[in-house]
């Protein structure tokens, strides 16, 4: 099951960038575990041939990161932070009242393949908002167990998010129409082709 | 030079003589005229302690009817025991044979599979002899185990008809462990 | 004394996360200023003489740093650290979202001033939405030619590669950070040779913080002796301290360098929440020594606060109240660090697992009476041995804690059970 | 006084050393004999200092440094045995062990574990550790040769450094983080390296073992003679480790100069060959078709009558795997007792050779800047550990090409190239020279090349004139030359002598030439195993191994090496009493009793042997 054409031009795209081909690894392991939703042992095999490495360092270097999941994991990912800012306002707490809500352990997936739920001590940088969870890499902070029902009924019906990483939270567009009319946006979220800086 | 012909001052050195050539046997000292009765008290005070051991009851241990009672820590004759489950403790790790003083311990070993599983884990030992005519019963291997599989038997009674037999080879080790080894084994502690 | 904001001080403007937006309120000026007005050793000794120093946590003078690069070695390469993990810091989240442009601003006067022409921000996985907001920056900054070939026809040529890393606290340390981005594991390097001698793939590098980079427009516009004259003779400028934990307005505020951390916790914090009473705090993060009520009139500077006993850290003021067990706290601060330990070296990789067992034991009452010394003699074991500061800064809180609080520790040995957890309830 | 700028004076422990700049301290300490005590660290690879063992104290430096990885400074003071670092020493090793499973009875490695031998010299009497251990799976076969057990492993990266520095094949990583962390292949896969036998002495504990010597001994066992490996011509040195006369295993035994301390698997698991496992059958003489045996004394008379019966229409080959002690008394036997001339020692190709062909020292590969490897992969599969010279040579910044033809050889090195090297197999050999002479036209520098030839004893063959057209020493056989191999079959050969040393590089009979063995009226064959050559023979005399003999050998750049014998085989005759029993049952009246007094006639017959004494410097024909 080899990777899409877009996920592999986007890999070479990401080689010509570095100076090094090797630093492209954490780009193109991400563009992997966003076309196929976890990191696959062919995935890295196809990374690593792509970049021209060996496929132990692509391994090596993807087992090391704690983002790129290593087997298929439901539809939303939702982590909740248990570090000691979290857990002062009640992080535990909430966690053991998530699992109650729906019905699953740390780490295991709804039946419906909805929601992963999962505990992390990693701090997720939002300890004002503490307790939060991070629902599919976004913050959703100041949490009550009201807000936690609401937010699970939202992700039980949801589709999961675009494979691409959404655009970015919509600004209100700038006040003065003086302004120069915004940017095109970069197509499809890749970076607008400039010439790799000649360094 | 022999001692003969050795001189000191002229005369052959030669260690005095008690006698003379010429002297006879000398005279009985005065009053000391042989009596038969003084000869028989002589001789009941000479038998005294024989008679009296004679009568008393014998400490003879009529070996091999009665034997002499042993120590529960007494080091015999070898065993390699099993665990409850049939499998041999023995690992094959050679610690008794590193720290045995005569070096009499020949273990070679071997790896466990699924199918042919002699011992728990990865090893075990194919070959396990023990040279009980070069073994000085010193107890060094039992105390080098670490599963507690060599230990020593209460039996001191190895004789054998061939050199050959006193290699004790796995299965002659393996045979099973008389009961009172086990209590002693117990009162070392667990291993 | 209220809040001084200069980071800060167009927060909330409309579209100031937009290149338009942020240019209503000056933005980009000093960097065309820079360009046009300054050379690059200039701007160096401008950032040397204002004294500022770096905000990611070692504290280190910014202009020294960018000082060690050797004369004519190119290529260089400037490194933004947005890796920001650690536990209780979420100034850089902040100053991301809230005005991406100044960052970027801050970062090309930076390339500029060393004569890097490609730049590379570090951000970590969970700050989606951040980098996006980077990303969109990114765009409009290339667009208005601020990125690119001979910008603003001063024959200064600058790319800026954004790189998203994917969980590993470890990545914050300077020279792990370089070998992540470099696309191996993450983990720290042998020094000698520095970064700044010989860092991301072999060059001369300097690795700056995302808050550290954003004062740069301000000391370019307003000058160095603006910036001389705010916060301490050792600790210039502003900084941006987040406040979490028991607290009534948990939040980033930016105060100026010396500022009482009283005035932090009470004025600007709302003090302590439920109107309980303050049992300890801590200045720096997950990684700093913990301090008492006592020390609520340090000042908020690197030097005064190491004076007090703890660091200052990357400015996460972690505040507790006395409902809170001490036992618990050091527990998940050693396992945060035994699951962010790389792995690389015996004393960090085994220590931090042996100390979270022990820890665990102690809190669930199982604890044995040596405990505490055994902790104790283990973090000296790992303090100073390891083979970067992570495996320093485990230590520290527990060993502070057990300074402080060592009969909490006891009691939980001899009580079988955690006296606060009864005390625990539901957020309401 | 301006002391010497790259020489540096530092104390440790009060004494006083002085070393050249750049040095580590743990090399300056070891110069004093201060061995301050290492994991991860290796004298081949980069330092890395992740172990943590060998921290030691640095005056004006408030934390403990790692020695293996600070270089030396001036006026250093280093003190390695205060309490500081004694009370490190026992934590550091306390952590190691609290995840170390307690398997020592269990482990191969036990006896000569480093972490075993530190842990009782440098560590804590009782851990304090009263957990659960991490638990990772145990015995996991990474290929046919090497297994690993996760559960051993102190991450200390030795293999891992060992894929990346000196072989170059990347093949195992890190995988996972923490104290999760465990070594493997991509996806578990099994490891395809040929260099997996070095992991196994590289790495400080039993985390990485053979399969083949899985549980064959402990090391106090082991009876150990130094030798050389019977693999190929390259050369390395060996150390036989046998139990109860059976071989365990090879191990390296460092020789700068040839193997940098590494073996090839090829070579280190090559030992069953060699195996004396079974009775390899005795003498015997063939009685109306079947095959009787008989004693070595009627054996050998009945060989010396056919072969004189034969005279000079005999002829004679002698594997490339014999030592030069009995090569010499072959050639010896043929041309001076038989007259004979028709010598040969290779199979079916006829190339030609000369001294030149060891005209570059495998250690100077690493002096040159432009090395032509002509054949690729071939040159390398016919001696692997060059492989390893090549890829150091490569880290150090010299250009390797590796290419098939002549013409890309010659492209790939430019004109201003000072030191070049050219490697090529015997095949190639004609190649390699026209090569050589392109280039020494194109090129301002010397241009050197080196043959790699077949059989670890190749080159003494050649040397010792186990050729038809050549004889000891090279010298021309004007007129009197004999028929090579090829010819034999129409050259009216009537005997065929075949003493086929080893059975890695055998007599190889084509289909033809077996044919042709039926048609001989006399085959004699010595060789150590059954083979099939057997059923042609009129007389089959069984030798030695190579573990089981004396002498010497010549690697493929000339040096001439000792092995000794690892395994005695009492019963089986020696090989060169055996040719000397034969030629003196001819009359030729040969009176050496042992391979040295051998080896003291071939030194007077071959006179650049005589300056290359055993075991130490290279042939070297230039002063013939």
């Amino acid at each position: 099951m080899s990777l899409s054409q877009a996920t592999v031009e986007k890999i070479q795209d990401y080689a010509r960038r570095y100076p090094s081909a090797q630093s492209a690894i954490l780009p193109a392991l991400w563009a992997v575990q966003h076309e196929v939703g976890y990191v696959t042992s062919d995935g890295m095999r196809e990374v690593a041939q792509h970049l021209g490495l060996p496929a132990s360092l692509v391994e090596a270097t993807s087992s090391f990161y704690s983002m790129y999941l290593t087997r298929p994991e439901g539809r939303h990912d939702a982590v909740m932070c248990v570090n000691v800012a979290c857990a002062l306002r009640g992080a535990e707490e909430l966690f053991a009242y998530c699992e109650q809500r729906l019905g699953i352990r740390d780490g295991q997936t709804t039946s419906d393949g909805a929601i992963t739920l999962r505990s992390t001590i990693e701090c997720l940088g939002a300890c004002g908002g503490a307790p939060m969870m991070q629902i599919d890499h976004r913050f959703e902070e100041d949490l009550t167990p009201e807000r936690v029902n609401a937010i699970f009924e939202r992700l039980r019906t949801e589709p999961a998010p675009s494979p691409e990483p959404p655009r970015p939270a919509a600004v209100p567009p700038t006040p003065t129409p003086a302004a120069k009319a915004a940017p095109k946006r970069p197509a499809g979220g890749s970076r607008p082709r400039e010439k790799k800086a000649d360094t | 030079m022999s001692d003969e012909d050795r001189e000191v001052d002229g005369k052959p050195d030669q260690p005095t003589p008690l006698r003379g050539p010429d002297e006879g046997v000398p005279p009985h000292p005065e009053g000391k005229r042989p009596s038969v009765a003084a000869d028989i008290t002589a001789l009941a005070t000479g038998l005294k302690t024989t008679l009296g051991e004679f009568f008393s009851p014998a400490v003879t241990l009529e070996y091999p009817e009665d034997k002499s009672p042993r120590s529960e820590r007494y080091r015999g004759r070898h065993y390699l025991r099993r665990y409850e489950n049939g499998l041999e403790r023995c690992i094959g790790c050679e610690l008794c044979a590193a720290a045995c003083p005569v070096g009499c311990i020949l273990v070679i070993a071997a790896e466990n599979t699924d199918e042919n599983r002699v011992s728990p884990g990865e090893r075990y030992a194919k070959t396990y002899e023990i040279n009980m005519l070069r073994c000085i019963f010193c107890g060094y291997c039992e105390d080098a185990c670490p599963v507690q599989a060599i230990v020593l038997g209460p039996e001191y009674e190895l004789s054998d008809t061939s050199r050959e037999k006193f290699i004790y080879t796995k299965e002659k080790l393996l045979e099973p462990l008389p009961p009172d080894v086990q209590a002693r084994l117990d009162s070392k502690g667990p291993k | 004394m209220a809040e001084k904001k200069i980071l800060t001080k167009d927060f909330g403007a409309p579209g100031l996360a937009h290149l338009a937006g942020y240019e209503q309120t000056g933005g980009y000026q000093a960097y065309q200023k820079a360009l046009k007005e300054l050379q690059p050793d200039a701007l160096v000794e401008m950032v040397k003489k204002s004294g500022l120093r770096g905000r990611g946590g070692a504290g280190f003078g910014t202009g020294q740093k960018w000082s060690f690069l050797p004369k004519g070695v190119y290529p260089r390469y400037l490194v933004i650290n947005a890796d920001e993990s650690e536990p209780g810091c979420f100034k850089d989240r902040y100053l991301l979202e809230a005005s991406p442009h100044q960052v970027v601003e801050g970062l090309l006067i930076a390339a500029f001033a060393i004569g890097c022409n490609l730049a590379f921000i570090y951000i970590r996985g969970e700050y989606l939405p951040q980098h996006e907001a980077l990303e969109w920056a990114l765009a409009e900054a290339r667009q208005a030619g601020y990125i690119g070939k001979n910008v603003l026809g001063s024959g200064f040529d600058v790319d800026v590669i954004l790189h998203r890393g994917a969980g590993a606290y470890i990545c914050g340390e300077e020279t792990a950070l370089l070998t992540s981005l470099e696309g191996y594991r993450g983990e720290p390097r042998l020094k000698p040779p520095f970064p700044a001698i010989k860092g991301l793939y072999g060059k001369p590098t300097v690795v700056n913080n995302v808050e550290t980079v954003a004062t740069l427009p301000h000391i370019v516009s307003n000058g160095p002796d603006w910036f001389a004259t705010i916060g301490t003779e050792t600790g210039k400028g502003t900084r941006l301290w987040c406040m979490s934990g028991h607290v009534n307005r948990p939040g980033n505020y930016e105060m100026e360098m010396g500022a009482p951390i009283r005035e932090l916790i009470y004025d600007l914090g709302g003090g302590v929440w439920k109107n309980r009473k303050l049992k300890a705090f801590q200045p720096g993060g997950a990684s700093m020594m913990v301090l008492l009520p006592q020390h609520l009139d340090v000042g908020l500077d690197f030097d005064a606060i190491q004076k007090a006993g703890s660091l200052a850290g990357a400015g996460a003021m972690v505040v507790m109240d006395e409902t809170t067990c001490m036992v618990d706290m050091c527990r998940r601060y050693v396992e945060f660090f035994h699951h962010e330990s790389c792995g690389k070296c015996t004393p960090c990789r085994e220590g931090t697992f042996w100390m979270t067992n022990v820890l665990t034991r102690i809190e669930e009452g199982e604890g044995k009476a040596g405990d505490a010394d055994l902790l104790l003699e283990m973090g000296n074991n790992i303090d100073g041995r390891s083979f970067c500061p992570l495996g320093d800064a485990s230590t520290w809180f527990p060993r502070s804690c057990i300074k402080y609080f060592r009969d909490e520790f006891e009691q939980h040995v001899t009580e079988h059970a955690c006296p606060f957890r009864k005390e625990r309830v539901m957020v309401a | 006084m301006a002391v010497a700028t790259d020489q540096v004076t530092l104390q440790v422990d009060g004494v006083s050393v002085t070393v050249p700049k750049g040095t580590l301290i743990l090399d300056a300490a070891k110069k004093l004999g201060i061995d301050i005590p290492i994991f991860c660290s290796h004298p081949k690879m980069e330092p890395v200092a992740v172990c943590r063992m060998c921290l030691i104290e640095v005056e004006k430096m408030p934390k403990l440094q790692p020695a293996c990885a600070i270089p030396v400074a001036e006026g250093m003071v280093v003190r390695t045995l205060t309490d500081k670092v004694k009370q490190y020493q026992q934590g550091v090793l306390e952590f190691l062990l609290i995840n170390h499973p307690l398997d020592c009875p269990i482990c191969d490695k036990g006896g000569e574990c480093p972490l075993q031998d530190q842990t009782f010299q440098y560590g804590p009497g009782a851990s304090r550790y009263d957990f659960q251990k991490a638990h990772f799976d145990k015995a996991v076969p990474l290929s046919d040769k090497i297994v690993l057990d996760r559960e051993r492993c102190i991450l200390c990266w030795r293999c891992t450094r060992f894929t990346e520095e000196i072989s170059g094949e990347r093949e195992l990583a890190l995988i996972k983080r923490g104290v999760h962390t465990i070594i493997g292949t991509f996806n578990d896969e099994p490891a395809q390296s040929v260099y997996q036998g070095n992991w196994t002495e590289i790495c400080p504990v039993g985390a990485l073992t053979s399969r083949q010597y899985r549980f064959i001994s402990r090391p106090w066992d082991l009876d150990r003679t130094p030798s050389v490996c019977p693999g190929c011509a390259m050369g390395c040195n060996i150390q036989i480790d046998s139990r109860h006369n059976k071989i365990g295993r090879f191990q390296s035994r460092e020789n700068l100069e040839v193997d940098d301390g590494w073996l090839c698997d090829q070579g280190r698991y090559s030992f069953p060959y060699f195996q004396r496992d079974q009775e390899f059958g005795s003498p015997s003489i063939r009685r109306d078709g079947q095959l009787a045996a008989v004693s070595y004394p009627e054996a050998v008379a009945e060989a010396a009558a056919r072969l004189q019966r034969a005279g000079s229409s005999a002829a004679g080959w002698a594997s490339p795997g014999a030592t030069n002690e009995e090569l010499f008394l072959f050639q010896r036997l043929f041309r001076e007792t038989l007259k004979s001339p028709h010598l040969d020692h290779r199979q079916q190709g006829i190339h030609e050779t000369d001294p030149e062909d060891i005209g570059l020292p495998i250690a100077d590969i690493e002096r040159c800047d432009h090395v032509v490897v002509l054949g690729g992969q071939e040159v390398i599969d016919a001696a692997p550990v060059l492989h390893l010279r090549l890829h150091k040579s490569q880290r150090h910044g010299v250009a390797v090409h590796r290419v098939d033809e002549v013409k890309a050889g010659l492209a790939a090195v430019p004109a201003e190239a000072t030191v070049v090297g050219v490697l090529a197999t015997a095949a190639r050999r004609a190649d390699a020279i026209t090569l050589q002479n392109q280039l020494v036209s194109k090129v301002k520098g010397s241009v050197r090349r080196l043959i790699v030839v077949r059989g670890p004893n190749g080159r003494g063959a050649k040397d010792l004139g186990i050729l038809p057209h050549l004889g000891p020493g090279y010298a021309v056989l004007n007129g009197r030359a004999g028929r090579p191999r090829a010819e034999w079959p129409k050259a009216g050969i009537r005997a065929l002598y075949i003493y086929d040393a080893s059975p890695l590089q055998e007599f190889g009979a084509t289909e033809a030439e077996l044919d042709w063995l039926r048609s001989l009226d006399t085959v004699i064959v010595q060789r150590f195993k059954p083979s099939v050559l057997d059923e042609y023979a009129h007389v089959v005399l069984p030798g030695r191994a190579f573990p089981e003999k004396d002498g010497t050998m010549t690697s493929m750049e000339g040096r001439v090496q000792r092995i000794a014998t690892g395994i005695d085989a009492a019963h089986v005759w020696d090989d060169w009493r055996i040719l000397q029993a034969v030629a003196n049952a001819m009359g030729a009246g040969w009176p050496y009793r042992t391979s040295e007094s051998i080896f003291a006639d071939l030194a007077k017959a071959v006179p650049a042997y005589a300056a290359a004494a055993p075991a130490q410097g290279r042939v070297l024909w230039g002063e013939r």
